[in-house]
């Protein structure tokens, strides 16, 4: 956890040193590639997209795409654009974040301060939750939700999500308090503090790094989450990668692939930002613990 | 069968503490893939139509593969006892939950209103389940049409094709003025309705004994070799990056003059139109060559689901303004299909409407109306399935001609 | 205030048993130090204690009450850790006042403990710094400051200088000491460090494998060792173990020793009739560095000095004193002579070996015979 | 008493957890693999059938071009991940000016779902409108790049944007990694004459075992669940070149109406994931316990 020091360069010559840039330009351009398509089309009008280079940039700059998608396009029998579905994302979004966050914090600190037998074990289990595929857990997913009265309703939603990052959030807590001084627990424990004392007043305060990670990865996975969305979500909480998806994969109807391109950046937005804010705080997070397998 | 059973009761009790405690307002909720642009403004008209009448409209649009997205939110919501009112649903669907027992009866409605007589009884056969009214249906589109452009036919000589060998002709002379002669999108879908096509030009009775009655000695015989190798004829005349490509892209190519014609259902006119082509000037709509007089249908249908005793009547006014024939006229227009019902005047409709309307009163007539394999009316979506993994295998470059019309056999079998 | 009694304490991870019956008991305001390699099992001992391990059987009472299965905070302990476990992300007032915080302490009544014990730990100035802030010795400082602020029955500390250079060392544990005199507490301290256990103790546990060695007071521990073990651990440069041959002559008993080459000493030994019973059997002899001496600097007082000529191989000055390595049954021997006590290498030298203070061993058992 | 009850404190906040994953997971995966052994179609039902569908399953000439394509996907995006990450890791920790831009332009991709990106991926990709046209246009007539419209090439182009999209996540960790080295061992091996690529190569990599490992969780778990990716940009095609086991599965279970065939599928793919996961995350836990 000491502050990261770049005293790893090799010293090299001004030769590599240009190689050396050349080479991260080029990768710049590999990842920034279909951020220009999308940005670049988003501000083209219909006929340009028709009738030109893809790579083009936009000859005359137009909004109008993105007023379109954000509050105007039809979604359904409704002509509402985007903006109610990102609602609907932030709200379903955030209790999913925070719950599996927190879950996931509880599990790490019980796993690696409060040991018992068999806590190995179930560890072990609910990191293999990690690899099973969604498609799988459709059908059963949805007589429980059935059962519990939960069925197509935001709640339901959060659950789902909760459920399937649990296995991540416990891995990444876990091993960033197995780093984490035993012996802070023991003192604060004969200081007369209480499990969720010590919880609240000695190892959240010091979770810094590992929240934004795990806060990272959570709201992407909840955020750019289809499937579930789609399955489990009810005319009043679609979230708005569903409505994207309808937006962009209506199968008739004609293409209009720059408000597709305007509503796609829109979707990604929150997402974006959120790497863009904390992508300082993740690689230190990513250093404190998430890495350590 | 008891699993089925306890699953319905749970439904119906969810469906209870739903409709208790909303109680006071009548509601649908409707599931459906019309999720942008004119098709899904269309439907708005049916939405304003009902809250006219008191009825509350939620909607769950869900798009992706022409329904596929859409059916598998529907397993997942009624897996989970909590059904939409209705939802949009195509051809051998509507039979299969048909057959799981979970849709509601409009017999009602359908005799005060008397569907039977004027919805064609190619689509009754699938709006209807055991004699009962399950579904209504909100139009009919038809698959086998070819859209040219008018410029490119002109340059080959300016004869719309009737036959195969016109056809070829036709394509020929394209190819030869320097265009992509077809042009096509490498979509399992698209490739199915291509060859729904090519099979119902080697005539009605093939198709229907290979694909509707699926004889496995039509699926593995003489005339499917014959089918597979035009296949393999019109795959000469696309271009190379037909695969994957969407139908919308490929029907750009026809409108600006990059490719001189297109096989693709009614719903192609749309693009036409938005690009301000006009029927018989810049553009000329014709049957598939070979199949004039025949109808390959797919109905649009709203299924109307076993819901609470609170629900029906809301249900059941949905039904009838479903039916309603100024909303049929009204949808229709923008969609590009022609009304389910047979009794609507063709007056507001363009050239290609009213064609398709009086080719499917015909049809209707001397029963060549069948439905389309590759948009669920010819065959159940498991064998659709497998009919097509063969259909774009073999298009693909996959298998030969001979070696298809087996593999089709057996995969038709296997699906069963 | 009160004393601690450790009752037949066994304590097991799984299978593997690391504390096995032990029995310890340590007076009201006395200072106990549990000393011993690591791995001994002094620290669970210590973590058992103060309730952060559970034991697996046995009984630890503080004062007249049994602690088992209280929970640490209500044990009326506080501890002082080895790394001292400051909480990264408090004040060192926040430090100091947690335990406070927690127990419900009115506000006032937390800042006059805390101004008192920062009068005493002369921390005043350190208040409001984070912990990443302050130098070891202040950590330190600040982790005792912790402990005291609770007026403890008794006061843990696990290894609480091994993180401080030399120095700093030496100067804490004069401040331990003097904290111990002020406040007379009871105090539990592991270490392994002997010096410090000598040092501090009024009584010194050894532990190995999970068994007491002995207890006593520092003078027991390093002059009268029960085994070999706390023989050879407790004090520094440590005892001279020496192998060598019980005999009986002229009615008296004699221990023979190998000295250089061919050359052999004999030494007389206390007759008793433990030791008759060693009599032509292999013994071990155990003497301090600081009673083989130079004839000059042997202890006058002593009624039994013998003095040996020894031969001498190396020397090592060490200001105050000058060791001398001199081979005797087998193994390099230390003497302690005076820093300038004049001896050639490699030449025989006369040393004086202050009897009263040697010891012997049973090879066999290494358990002292008296 | 409430001493009694702190001890178990522990297990009573693991508890909801534990069990939520004992039931939508493994719950779930028994569920399944009931399924698996029913003639299940449109819904699940409970008319057992053997191991038909398993027969079945392997009798499906589709089912092994998904396995042959989870193959060759997994192994060249698992391989070329962790490489690319760790290159660009190494590129970038070589005190490079604007590195917070560089570091996040190439960890973005991961931020977007591909039902977004796929879009602009297939366009790029697309020789008639993208890469190809332009160099067309560009005057490079000769430029060929067909590959998704290549039966023998598509999935390769699925990896290309798969790498794209997580690579640079994978080149964090790495980074994290390489910060964490400690300077005194280069330091050491740089007195001791090492040349730069040989401390890379004998020092820092060895070191980052655990960022290996990781970097492997993480792939696997994106790698099996390379759904969207492949709807988004080939829908299994050209015919059903791409095809791989999610795809398959999600089309048998939902859309051909062959629920106990897509089950049996899910079940054989469970297998295979637990069955390369399972051996590392044993040794991790057990590696754990050793070193505490």
């Amino acid at each position: 956890m000491s502050i990261p020091s770049q005293d790893n360069a090799i010293n090299a010559g001004s030769l590599t040193r240009i190689l050396i840039y050349t080479l991260l330009i080029f990768f710049v351009i590999y990842y920034l590639l279909p951020l220009w398509v999308m940005v670049s089309n988003s501000l083209k009008t219909l006929d340009e997209i028709r009738g030109g280079d893809m790579l083009a940039p936009p000859k005359d700059i137009t909004f109008e795409p993105w007023r379109q998608a954000w509050s105007q396009t039809q979604i359904g029998v409704e002509a509402t654009g985007l903006k109610p579905y990102f609602f609907n994302s932030i709200i379903m979004v955030v209790p999913a974040v925070f719950l599996s966050t927190f879950l996931g914090a509880l599990n790490g600190y019980v796993m690696t301060k409060w040991e018992f037998p068999g806590v190995n074990l179930i560890f072990g289990l609910m990191l293999l939750a990690c690899f099973i595929p969604f498609q799988i857990v459709l059908i059963p997913m949805a007589r429980i939700l059935g059962m519990l009265g939960l069925a197509g309703t935001l709640g339901g939603l959060i659950m789902v999500h909760t459920v399937y990052g649990l296995g991540f959030t416990t891995l990444f807590f876990r091993n960033y308090y197995a780093a984490f001084p035993t012996e802070l627990v023991r003192a604060a424990q004969i200081d007369g503090a209480s499990f969720f004392q010590v919880f609240w007043r000695i190892l959240i305060p010091s979770s810094g790094p590992i929240i934004v990670v795990t806060i990272i990865w959570q709201f992407t996975n909840v955020w750019n989450d289809f499937l579930f969305g789609a399955s489990f979500s009810s005319y009043d909480s679609t979230p708005i990668t569903v409505a994207l998806n309808n937006l962009v994969n209506s199968s008739t109807g004609v293409k209009e692939y720059n408000v597709h391109f305007a509503g796609a950046i829109l979707t990604a937005l929150p997402t974006l930002i959120v790497y863009i804010v904390s992508g300082r705080y993740f690689v230190r997070g990513l250093m404190a613990g998430a890495v350590k397998g | 069968m008891e699993r089925k059973l306890a699953l319905k009761a749970t439904a119906s009790a969810l469906v209870l503490g739903l409709a208790a405690s909303a109680a006071t307002a009548a509601e649908v909720e409707v599931l459906h893939w019309w999720t942008a642009g004119g098709e899904a403004a269309a439907l708005n008209v049916l939405k304003e139509d009902l809250e006219s009448k008191g009825v509350t409209w939620k909607d769950m649009p869900v798009a992706g593969g022409s329904g596929v997205e859409a059916m598998t939110v529907l397993r997942a919501r009624v897996t989970s006892g909590n059904p939409p009112t209705a939802v949009q649903m195509l051809g051998f669907d509507i039979k299969d939950w048909a057959a799981e027992g979970f849709l509601g009866d409009l017999s009602d409605v359908a005799a005060a209103e008397d569907w039977d007589s004027v919805v064609p009884p190619a689509l009754q056969e699938f709006s209807k389940w055991d004699g009962k009214w399950i579904a209504a249906p909100v139009n009919v589109h038809s698959t086998n049409w070819m859209w040219i452009n008018k410029d490119a036919l002109d340059a080959a000589g300016g004869k719309a094709p009737e036959t195969w060998e016109e056809l070829i002709a036709v394509l020929d002379a394209m190819k030869a003025n320097g265009i992509t002669p077809l042009a096509h999108g490498g979509q399992a879908w698209q490739d199915g309705t291509v060859f729904d096509s090519v099979v119902l030009g080697l005539g009605d009775d093939f198709y229907k004994s290979a694909i509707i009655d699926q004889d496995p000695e039509a699926l593995g015989g003489e005339q499917m070799v014959e089918a597979f190798k035009r296949m393999e004829v019109l795959r000469g005349y696309f271009d190379e990056n037909f695969s994957g490509r969407d139908w919308n892209l490929a029907s750009a190519m026809v409108i600006n003059g990059e490719a001189g014609m297109q096989a693709m259902g009614d719903w192609a006119k749309g693009e036409f139109v938005k690009a301000n082509q006009v029927p018989g000037e810049d553009f000329v709509c014709i049957r598939f060559p070979g199949t004039q007089g025949s109808v390959l249908f797919n109905s649009d249908q709203f299924a109307m689901f076993d819901v609470a005793e609170e629900q029906v009547e809301a249900q059941k006014m949905m039904a009838s303004a479903v039916m309603n024939p100024d909303f049929q006229v009204a949808f229709n227009l923008v969609k590009g299909s022609v009304p389910a019902r047979t009794d609507i005047a063709d007056t507001e409709f363009d050239a290609c409407g009213k064609k398709g309307m009086a080719d499917l009163a015909e049809a209707a007539a001397n029963g060549t109306l069948q439905g389309s394999m590759a948009h669920g009316h010819g065959a159940s979506s498991n064998i659709k399935s497998a009919i097509f993994d063969v259909v774009t295998a073999h298009l693909n470059g996959e298998y030969g001609a001979e070696e298809a019309a087996e593999e089709l056999a057996a995969a038709v079998e296997a699906a069963k | 205030m009160a004393s601690l009694t450790i009752d037949q304490l066994t304590k097991s991870f799984g299978a593997v048993e690391v504390l096995k019956g032990i029995d310890l008991d340590i007076e009201d305001g006395g200072f106990l130090v549990l000393v011993g390699p690591s791995g001994c099992g002094k620290s669970t001992l210590l973590n058992c204690i103060a309730g952060l391990e559970k034991t697996t059987s046995g009984e630890i009472r503080i004062g007249d009450r049994n602690v088992e299965g209280l929970h640490p905070s209500k044990r009326d302990i506080a501890m002082v850790f080895q790394s001292y476990a400051l909480y990264p992300n408090m004040t060192v007032r926040g430090n100091i006042s947690f335990g406070m915080e927690i127990r419900g302490v009115d506000k006032a009544e937390q800042e006059k403990a805390i101004q008192e014990v920062a009068d005493i730990l002369q921390i005043g100035n350190l208040l409001d710094r984070k912990p990443s802030q302050l130098s070891g010795g202040q950590r330190q400082r600040v982790a005792m400051g912790r402990a005291l602020v609770r007026h403890p029955q008794v006061f843990l500390f696990d290894e609480p200088l091994s993180n401080l250079d030399a120095k700093l060392r030496v100067d804490m544990r004069t401040e331990i000491k003097r904290l111990h005199r002020r406040m007379g507490t009871t105090i539990v301290y592991v270490t392994h460090d002997q010096i410090e256990a000598l040092t501090l103790a009024t009584k010194i546990a050894v532990l190995e494998a999970g068994y007491l060695q002995q207890a006593g007071s520092p003078d027991e521990i390093y002059n009268d060792p029960s085994n070999m073990f706390v023989a050879d651990f407790m004090g520094s440069p440590s005892m001279n173990l020496i192998d060598g041959l019980l005999l009986e002559r002229d009615g008296g008993l004699e221990i023979e020793i190998e000295g250089y080459g061919d050359t052999k000493i004999s030494l007389p030994a206390p007759d008793t009739a433990e030791m008759r019973g060693f009599v032509g059997k292999p013994i071990v002899f155990g003497i301090r560095p600081e009673a083989m001496t130079d004839p000059d600097g042997a202890d006058r007082t002593s009624p039994q000095i013998e003095t040996r000529d020894c031969f001498i191989e190396v020397s090592q000055p060490a200001g105050s004193d000058t060791f001398a390595l001199t081979p005797l049954g087998g193994k390099e021997c230390i003497a302690r002579l005076r820093a300038d006590a004049r001896i050639e290498l490699g030449a025989f030298a006369p040393i004086s070996f202050n009897m009263t203070k040697a010891v012997f061993f049973d090879p066999s058992t290494t358990n002292r015979i008296r | 008493m409430r001493d009694r009850l702190q001890e178990w404190v522990p297990r009573i906040v693991l508890a909801p957890s534990f069990v939520a994953i004992l039931i939508f997971v493994y719950g779930f995966i028994l569920y399944t693999g009931w399924l698996s052994m029913t003639n299940s179609r449109m819904l699940p039902n409970n008319d057992f059938v053997g191991l038909a569908n398993y027969t079945k399953l392997f009798g499906l000439k589709h089912w092994s071009i998904a396995l042959t394509n989870l193959a060759i996907f997994g192994t060249l995006y698992i391989v070329i991940c962790s490489c690319l990450g760790l290159f660009l890791a190494i590129l970038l920790d070589q005190q490079i000016r604007s590195e917070g831009f560089i570091r996040t332009v190439y960890l973005y991709p991961m931020a977007i779902s591909f039902i977004v990106t796929g879009v602009a991926w297939k366009w790029f990709l697309d020789p008639g409108i993208g890469l190809e046209n332009t160099m067309h246009q560009w005057g490079w007539e000769s430029f060929q790049f067909n590959w998704i419209k290549d039966r023998e090439m598509a999935i390769y182009t699925i990896v290309i944007a798969a790498v794209w999209q997580s690579s640079g996540y994978v080149m964090a960790m790495f980074l994290a990694g390489l910060r964490g080295v400690d300077n005194e061992i280069i330091k050491a091996a740089q007195v001791d004459g090492a040349s730069g690529v040989l401390i890379y190569r004998r020092i820092i990599i060895p070191m980052m075992r655990p960022v290996f490992l990781s970097a492997f969780v993480v792939l696997t778990h994106l790698a099996i669940k390379s759904y969207d990716l492949v709807v988004a940009m080939t829908g299994g095609g050209p015919g059903r070149a791409t095809e791989v086991p999610a795809t398959f599965m999600y089309s048998y279970t939902f859309t051909r109406n062959q629920m106990g065939v897509g089950a049996s599928s899910a079940i054989i793919m469970l297998i295979m994931v637990f069955s390369i996961v399972v051996p590392y995350l044993y040794s991790e836990i057990r590696h754990g316990e050793k070193n505490k």
